[in-house]
């Protein structure tokens, strides 16, 4: 077949100048999500709290497990932004230190069921057969048939309280929804045709799992993905709110508001403000989501 | 021409360059249960037998959902045939295991329909074919670029486009993009699976001619599969007419439009609408639907629509036989 | 174990509250009653309903002293060994059988049998026999003396059942109980209600109220709203946050009374760093009790030294320590340990969190590091049992008699010994205190043995709660004892 | 009596967006009249069903008539507000899409979605709505349309539910049928039955058609007239005999050349080179400009008007006066006797019948 | 049809034993002697392994496993650790209280969500499709029991309007039993009232972009016909699925919810009993809930097939 190669010999010209790429890619992406202004304004306050998180101990005025029994439920004022809690602590530090925990709980569950959903939804999906039908597909049914509370609850009271128990029972929770999404890409586009050009052209199962159909089913798996971070950290601190999250003394916005409802007339702060920190994150990683969304359909301009 | 008809004799004395023999592809419908008895198959492709000459063009047309597509792939083992031989250079490809079918990918490749749907819209052109070059060690690291750069210029596009994603491109260059893919490992035979469908007429004659200059200059054969007789006629040498998964007739090109021997061939030149200046022309128009692949009629399937059917038709399956030298048609009547 | 917190509404003074008198009598309880058959009854909560549904052979009064019920009068002889009880007469059960002195064997054989695995066998192991003298008259013999005797039957083990009924229902009899009380069941719905009627035929004064209701609201607040603005007339537990509220509240009464319980924090003096004694009374200076029973308690429970509260007689007058921080750390130099840190493990209530938290800053004051580890109850005991712990947080509920607040918690490989805390002076005093019968002289002998444990310091002591008891304006005839029971007989409206 | 149906005048239609009002028609004009079919032909994009869309008032939220007029029976469509519109649309005018799959409601039974036809626009009771609909089916050819007619849309062939689609259009007699493609998405043997079914009912019920396609051989199959559009803008306008023999637009004559023809054989297809330019870069004279072979400097700079005897109009400088003008400013090719040739030339590749 | 629905039931078993066996593991595991639970501080070790023999608690687990589903079987669901009644007892009363909770909040819910959805998808880009996003966005990231914190001090606490928990079932006190509920069903319902509007918003919106919504328009038909003869119905389709699959998420919300303001539904026993250990009371409620959520998802999907002429119903797996 070398005769081929030498069919022509033309010079090749390369007229004007080429972009890289990718980098053209990362702009209209960029530009895409730039256009949705909420997003913009759900990744700022992400970015912020991330910050926040990162860097707490900068932040914070007070320390988070500083009791002052002088200064018990004390209302927001200049010293306390947010007022003091049942122990006198200061509410302001410790939300600021809970988003540590949020954030954590979030990404890290979310990362569990990715790394479980991922593998068994491409190779589920791509092979079928006996296992992914009448294993895989129906262990998911089952756990699906669970509400997620529950199946959360149990985890986390088999595993034993605790933040990384409390991650792993949401994980796990979250596990089969990511399998189930992942699967369902992953049959769409098996049957697309550019899967089939790629099989036609002698390419290896994990080379078009993984370089043809994982990064075309990213859009959605994305989406999910962070739609699952916002879930997550409501389990987390539902959990937290149940006893089975995050262990005293570190602050999580769940074990928080647990204890402020129950001095809802003697000190409504104390639940307000870890549940309006819970609800902004959740909201902007909700609105981040959505962006992301926009920026990875290469349909919107 | 007449040395080219010549040069096709000589051929036929030799070996084909790809050969089906009994080629079936059952599809079965309502799942894979334990608890389904009653199963049904779409008989997609049903008792094709045919051959391709090296340098050959040999068109397929047929109406939507006659099997043509599943027969391209049948013959790429992209899916596994139910039945028959597919013999590719003397050798029996549906036995291949997957590493010799990997390396039979150098020979035959594909080209398809949807200029949307058949470009992986993640990677840039140039990713998409150096993975192809890489893979099959076309050309040493080195030499990528410019093969790939080479190849781009070849289908008509422009180097830069190596940087370029499929949707920055038109419809038209995006089906150039596709047969770069499949020229990548230099190949002897394409299918292309209605690959000018999709385009606009003006587009459409770009690419045709394109195909037909690649042919020579690659020394390439096709198989070119559309719905569309006249682009068929334009490119091909020899021609197959299908229905419901069955071959109804083949022969040469020029045999084939100037005698239809079939009823269904014949019905089918005469519904094309053509431009004319003169008046309309005398037509004859099929009654009824294609029947479902679900269940095809007994006998002959084409009875239920068929001008001429009679009672043998619908009892007896008619023969795929030689009516005239070179020339098969599958009908009781024709050519008689 | 209940984490549920719940909401609340503690805003009492613009809500109304109804004051009307009735012949139903709603009580709120922090908890469903399990069931209930008083010789298997295993929950606290269950001692509630009983004291509607039977009668105990004898009962306490305000002063924890031993009061007829339905035996009228009895003699301790043979040295303490021997019990012999005079039963009431005429009295009947709700099944129409009467009440004698078979009937108290038959209730005594029933916990004593080892195949019913009844909870109450091991208050009353000590007894060999009993034996019927006369319709009315049983005498009950004990292996040895055992002063808390009579005071195990001023509750569940003294409750008596009808025979009948046990053996017609056999199991079901949680289900379906009858006794001699004042009240009978009429229905119960778990979770949900049990409702008592008035018993025609008790043997006391009728009672003044026809009906109770007995609702379980696991959620203090829930049962608090319900108090103050809805059907409940009188609720056991009282969340401290509430108390004050309460109190002023002008249509509520608010009862208080000193408890029987302890609370404190259980060590583990076989593992470091509590098998060595200076570390172990160092958290005895470095904890600052009187700032738990404000922070935590509102006041509602005061710093505790010994395992005897107040209301007992057997309460030591010894001083509560105040913190002391340095000396705790001149215990720990003493100690030569170096740096200690330990797990404490919890329930996770938001009472128990917010204590641990407070332990946790005022030890870390004298440079001792404790983590915090939640666990379920069930759980908690379990490791408790299997000594897989350095620190726990668990206290009791106390008895009537002193002996029941102690023996089983530091006799040396007592049930309950899970300090596993072994000291032949201790144990000879504990014995002591069993045999005798004379309460000033037990007095001194539990005066003597708390010191040693504040010494030793094998559990860290560190307050009694006070018991609590709200109940509408009208309510009345309720009397408050430190057993905490709510005794419907002699309630009434007024 | 007039004998025009419709009439169209110099249309302009564009969409908002952010960045502005792109403007895709660019002063459309032609008539429908009664009883003829008028055939608008063009390449994907040039905006045929913008201008069928337009039309019937549907055009999406963002699309809007900028200038120009549609006389409906002498009223001006355009102005008409949606309420009026509906009025009109299944009555007076009706249309068909290309896509039967999905142009009937999937979840309610072919005879309820022409009866809801009857019973918008006709005053009469659900028996007779129904055996209106009946009636229909039984018109266009539907086999045992009393039981057909309980069928969902699902239940249908391809053929079959176009056939639905144009039994509910010409329910109420409709004086105009806008098609939009509508046999495209058809096999051949089907569409030549849609055809002649369309062919038929015209006559049968003396209606004006105006057929939307892309398939030459289908317009020359059915139309009476033909309009060419390229771009947004109309490029030739002439009767369907007049157009084949003479094409005079080198995009009209390089559309017919482009086709592969039955009855001959051609070695390489003649093509017109490059592709539509995008509306957002749309040259500023004649927008084939960039395509066209025989384009001179100025066919960049300045718009053709669409011109000739009635009957056949067409939209480009080589058929104007000005050509000899500008081809002297040293235009590459092009003269008279040039543009003779090529209409000759694309007379002998125009078929000439079998 | 009838193919269908065999296999569809079989299956439905298959994933009714898999749950099972999930459960019954679970609790299995869950750290904790329910004996020891029972008997409390005082026990003895007699006691402890008299009534672990009671409870079968020292079988192995397979045996317990079997024991355990036979009397499933056969209606049996056991006995509550805690107070011996008999689970299925239990679960009776329970039940309605679910119910009421369930079909209340479904009725807010649709009550915010159909005209939010349809308004949002046919004004879209409008203010109100603004303010329609923003409010399915905030109703999905409100932490449930933070929004019932939040109801409870607005109406409760603070204007004093409303109980703020506890349940009197409907026979009891008929008005004083749906206010009771109507906090615990607004949590509920904001809930599913902004994932039902989000959903319905994109559902209608691409219905709306269909050929045959085109086609009404061409029939003479004004919008408000469009959208309620032809889009409502197809753009229900999907949100009534996937809704159905989303049941077993709302009734996890319920749990929380239920513990929130004191509703004693079967959400609230089943975080009771798993915190106290209350094994039998937890396989039977969790299968319980399992259950439902496996039938509600058939009914749904014969449902769907009803609504949906195109989906026949054959013996294929989705
Ligand atoms: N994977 C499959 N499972 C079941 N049936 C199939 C499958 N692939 C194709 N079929 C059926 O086989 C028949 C032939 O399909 P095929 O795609 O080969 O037709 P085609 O001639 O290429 O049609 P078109 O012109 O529409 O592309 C059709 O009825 C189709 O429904
Ligand atoms: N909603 C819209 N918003 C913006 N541009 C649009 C919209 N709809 C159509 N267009 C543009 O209008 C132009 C004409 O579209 P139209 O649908 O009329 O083309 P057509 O001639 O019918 O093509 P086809 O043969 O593909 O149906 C196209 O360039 C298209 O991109
Ligand atoms: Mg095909
Ligand atoms: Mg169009």
């Amino acid at each position: 077949m070398a005769q081929n190669l030498t069919v022509k010999n033309q010079e090749i010209q390369i007229q004007g100048k080429v972009e890289n790429p990718r980098v053209k890619m990362f702009k209209t992406m960029m530009g895409r999500l730039f256009q949705n202004k909420l997003a913009v304004v759900g990744g700022i306050f992400t970015f912020l709290l991330i910050f926040m998180a990162l860097f707490s101990q900068y932040i914070a005025p007070y320390e988070p497990t500083e009791q002052n029994y002088e200064l018990i439920m004390s209302p927001p004022s200049a010293d306390h932004w947010f007022g003091t809690d049942e122990l006198g602590r200061d509410i302001f530090s410790r939300v600021i230190y809970g988003a540590k925990v949020s954030l954590q709980a979030g990404l890290i569950s979310v990362g569990i069921a990715l790394a479980v959903g991922i593998p068994i939804g491409l190779i589920s999906g791509y092979y079928r057969g006996f296992w992914d039908e009448y294993v895989i597909m129906r262990i998911t049914d089952a756990m699906l048939a669970f509400p997620p509370l529950v199946l959360a609850l149990s985890l986390a009271a088999v595993l034993g309280a605790g933040l990384k128990n409390a991650m792993i029972a949401i994980g796990i929770v979250l596990t089969p929804n990511f399998i189930r999404l992942i699967r369902a890409e992953v049959l769409a586009h098996r049957e697309r045709e550019y899967v089939e050009a790629g099989r036609a052209t002698g390419l290896r199962d994990w080379r078009i799992l993984l370089h043809h159909i994982l990064p075309n089913t990213m859009a959605p798996i994305m989406v999910q993905a962070t739609l699952a971070i916002a879930g997550a950290i409501i389990s987390e601190a539902s959990l937290s709110y149940l006893g089975l999250g995050t262990q005293p003394p570190t602050p999580s916005w769940g074990s928080m508001l647990a204890a402020g409802q129950g001095y809802l007339e003697l000190a409504p702060w104390m639940a307000l403000f870890p549940g309006v920190f819970i609800f902004l994150t959740v909201m902007s990683i909700n609105l981040f989501g959505d962006g992301i969304r926009d920026m990875l359909d290469p349909k919107l301009k | 021409m007449l040395a080219k008809e010549k040069q096709q004799q000589q051929q036929q004395q030799q070996q084909p360059l790809l050969e089906v023999k009994g080629l079936k592809k059952y599809f079965s419908t309502g799942g894979t249960g334990f608890l389904n008895k009653n199963k049904k198959y779409v008989k997609a492709v049903d008792d094709l037998s045919f051959y391709v000459n090296e340098g050959e063009t040999l068109g397929i047309v047929g109406e939507s959902g006659c099997g043509k597509s599943t027969m391209g792939r049948a013959i790429l083992q992209l899916q596994k045939p139910t039945e028959g031989q597919v013999l590719f250079q003397g050798k029996d490809i549906s036995k291949f295991n997957a590493k010799q079918i990997r390396e039979l990918r150098k020979d035959i490749q594909i080209i398809f329909q949807d200029p949307f749907g058949s470009l992986n819209q993640r990677m840039t052109v140039g990713s998409m074919l150096s993975e192809i070059v890489r893979v099959h060690k076309i050309v040493p690291k080195k030499e990528e670029l410019k093969y790939i750069q080479q190849l781009l210029q070849d289908v008509g596009l422009n180097p830069e486009h190596y940087w370029r994603y499929p949707h920055e491109f038109s419809g038209g260059q995006r089906q150039r993009i596709s047969i770069a893919r499949a020229l990548a490992v230099q190949p002897k035979l394409i299918v292309c699976d209605e690959a000018v469908s999709a385009l606009d007429v003006s587009v459409q004659a770009q690419v045709l001619n394109l195909l037909q200059k690649l042919k020579n200059d690659y020394h390439l054969t096709y198989i070119f599969i559309s719905h569309d007789l006249s682009v068929v006629k334009h490119i091909s040498d020899r021609v197959g007419v299908m229905y419901l998964g069955k071959m109804m007739e083949l022969s040469n090109k020029h045999m084939m439009y100037e005698n239809p021997l079939h009823p269904y061939t014949k019905a089918l030149f005469s519904a094309i609408p053509e431009v004319t200046t003169e008046g309309k022309k005398q037509r004859v128009i099929l009654k009824g639907d294609v029947p479902s692949p679900l269940d095809i009629p007994t006998g002959c399937c084409f009875h239920t629509r068929c001008p001429l059917a009679t009672d043998k038709c619908k009892m007896e399956m008619p023969e795929f036989r030689e009516a005239e030298k070179g020339h098969f048609v599958a009908c009781h009547y024709a050519g008689v | 174990n209940d984490a549920s917190t719940g909401s609340k509404e503690t805003k009492t003074s613009g809500s109304k509250t109804k004051l009307e008198s009735k012949d139903t009598l709603v009580i709120g309880l922090d908890d469903d009653p399990p069931q209930l058959d008083p010789h298997m009854s295993s929950a606290a909560v269950d001692r509630q309903t009983f004291q509607s549904l039977y009668n105990k052979l004898v009962d306490v009064d305000e002063n924890l002293d031993i009061i007829p019920e339905l035996a009228k009068e009895w003699k301790i002889t043979d040295e303490g060994k021997t019990y012999t009880f005079k039963l009431q007469e005429n009295v009947v059960f709700h099944d129409g059988t009467p009440f004698n002195a078979e009937a108290v064997k038959f209730n005594f054989e029933r916990m004593l049998d080892p195949d019913m695995g009844s909870p109450r066998k091991s208050e009353i192991a000590s007894v060999s026999e009993v034996n019927v003298k006369g319709d009315y008259e049983i005498e009950i013999k004990l292996k040895e003396p055992y002063a808390p005797f009579l005071a195990a039957l001023t509750d569940r083990a003294g409750m008596m059942v009808s025979p009948t009924a046990v053996k017609e229902s056999g199991k079901d009899f949680a289900n379906k109980p009858v006794g001699t009380g004042p009240y009978q069941l009429e229905e119960r719905v778990t979770q949900s209600h049990i409702n008592l009627t008035r018993f025609e035929d008790y043997w006391r004064e009728e009672p003044k109220i026809k009906k109770i209701v007995i609702k379980p609201f696991s959620d203090a607040d829930v049962r608090v709203t319900n108090l103050v603005s809805g059907d409940l007339d009188i609720i056991n537990k009282v969340a401290y946050k509430d108390l004050e509220d309460l109190r002023n509240n002008e249509n509520i009464t608010l009862l208080e009374k000193d408890s029987l319980m302890f609370q404190g924090i259980q060590l583990n003096t076989k593992v470091a760093p509590f098998d060595n004694k200076k570390v172990r009374q160092a958290l005895n200076y470095a904890i600052d009790r009187e700032a738990i029973t404000k922070v935590v308690f509102h006041g509602g429970a005061v710093p505790a030294i010994s395992a005897f509260p107040s209301s007992s007689w057997a309460s030591p007058d010894m001083e509560v320590p105040k913190v002391d921080v340095e000396k705790a750390k001149a215990l720990l130099k003493e100690s030569g340990v170096g740096k200690v840190s330990f797990t404490l493990k919890i329930t996770p209530k938001p009472e128990e969190q917010q204590i641990a938290q407070m332990l946790q800053s005022m030890l870390k004051a004298a440079d001792i590091d404790m983590e915090i580890e939640m666990v379920e109850f069930g759980t908690l005991l379990e490791q408790q049992d299997n000594g897989e712990f350095t620190a726990l947080r668990l206290g009791w509920s106390g008895r009537t008699d002193p002996d029941g607040n102690i023996y089983s918690w530091f006799y040396t490989d007592a049930p309950l010994n899970k300090s596993f805390y072994s000291d032949a002076k201790v144990d000879e005093l504990l014995t002591n205190a069993r045999i005798n019968s004379d309460q000033e002289e037990r007095a001194k002998l539990y005066k003597e043995v708390s010191e040693i444990l504040f010494e030793d310091a094998p559990y860290i002591f560190l307050y009694h709660e006070k018991d609590y008891k709200a109940m509408k304006k009208n309510v009345k005839g309720f009397n408050h004892i430190s057993d905490t029971m709510i005794r419907t007989e002699t309630m009434y409206f007024e | 009596m007039t004998t025009t149906q419709l009439e169209v005048k110099n249309l302009h239609v564009g969409f908002k967006s952010k960045k502005g009002f792109t403007t895709i028609l660019n002063g459309v004009d032609f008539t429908v009249k009664k009883g003829e079919t008028l055939c608008i032909v063009g390449e994907s994009g040039c905006g045929k069903s913008l201008t069928s869309l337009s039309i019937m008032g549907l055009l999406p939220k963002t699309g809007q008539i900028s200038e120009g007029q549609i006389l409906f029976n002498g009223e001006d469509l355009s102005t008409k507000n949606q309420k009026e519109m509906s009025k009109i649309r299944g009555k007076e005018i009706s249309m068909i899409f290309q896509e039967p799959m999905t142009s009937l409601n999937p979840v309610q039974t072919v005879g309820k979605q022409i009866e809801e036809v009857v019973r918008i626009h006709q005053k009469v009771g659900k028996k007779e709505a129904r055996e209106k609909a009946i009636d229909m089916l039984r018109l266009v050819g539907i086999p045992a349309p009393e039981k057909r007619i309980d069928n969902y849309p699902h239940e249908m062939s391809g053929g079959m539910r176009q056939r639905v689609m144009i039994a509910m259009a010409l329910t109420c007699n409709p004086k105009l049928l806008i098609a939009d493609e509508p046999t495209t998405a058809l096999d051949v043997t089907i569409q030549a039955q849609i055809l002649e079914l369309m062919d038929r009912l015209k006559t049968e019920l003396d209606m004006s058609i105006m057929m939307i396609t892309h398939d030459l051989g289908v317009v020359s199959e059915i139309a009476d007239r033909v309009l060419v559009m390229y771009a947004g803008k109309v490029v030739e306008y002439s009767d369907v005999k007049t157009l084949f023999k003479k094409p005079k637009h080198p995009y009209t004559q390089g559309l017919i050349e482009s086709i592969p023809k039955l009855n001959e054989e051609q070695d390489e297809l003649p093509i017109i080179k490059g592709s539509v330019p995008s509306p957002e870069n749309m040259p500023k004279g004649c927008r084939f400009s960039t395509r066209c072979k025989f384009a001179a400097p100025a066919c960049f700079e300045k718009l053709p008007e669409l011109v000739g005897e009635e009957g056949h109009k067409v939209s480009c400088w080589m058929y104007t006066d000005e050509w000899e003008k500008m081809t002297n400013h040293g235009g590459e090719a092009g003269n008279v006797s040039q543009r003779e040739t090529t209409a000759a030339a694309a007379a002998a590749a125009a078929p000439t019948g079998s | 049809m009838f193919s269908f629905l065999i296999r569809r039931i079989g299956l439905m078993f298959v994933i009714l034993f898999l749950v099972s066996i999930m459960i019954f593991s679970l609790v299995n595991v869950l750290p904790g002697d329910p004996a020891r639970l029972i008997l409390g501080q005082e026990a003895t070790p007699e006691a402890l392994e008299a009534l672990r023999v009671e409870m079968g608690l020292n079988d192995p687990l397979v045996v317990q496993y079997f024991h355990w589903i036979s009397n499933l079987i056969q209606g049996d669901f056991g006995n509550s650790v805690k107070d011996n009644t008999a689970v299925a007892d239990i679960l009776i009363a329970k039940i309605p209280v679910t119910l009421q909770l369930t079909i209340m909040s479904f009725i807010i819910a649709l009550l915010i969500a159909l005209p939010a959805g349809i308004i949002s998808a046919t004004r879209k880009g409008t203010l109100w499709d603004y303010s329609g996003t923003f409010f399915a966005l905030s109703g999905v990231s409100l932490p449930p029991f933070w929004l019932g914190i939040l109801l409870i001090y607005i109406f409760a606490v603070t204007l004093g309007w409303l109980p703020p928990s506890g349940y009197v079932s409907m026979k009891e006190d008929f008005v004083r039993s749906l206010t009771l509920m109507i906090l615990p069903a607004i949590t509920i319902g904001i809930r599913l009232s902004a994932e039902l509007t989000r959903m319905l918003r994109s559902s209608l919106l691409e219905v709306l972009h269909a050929d045959y919504i085109r086609t009404g328009y061409a029939k003479g038909l004004l919008e408000g016909a469009v959208i309620f003869k032809h889009a409502l119905k197809n753009a229900l389709i999907p949100v009534i699925t996937v809704s159905g699959l989303q049941m077993a998420t709302f009734l996890g919300g319920a749990v929380i919810t239920e513990t929130i303001f004191a509703v004693p539904g079967i959400g609230q026993l089943i975080v009771k009993s798993i915190l106290s250990r209350d094994f039998p009371v937890v396989q039977g409620a969790v299968m319980f809930m399992a259950f439902a959520v496996i039938i509600i998802n058939f009914l749904v999907d014969i449902a769907y097939s009803i609504l949906d002429p195109r989906i026949k119903l054959t013996g294929g797996t989705k």
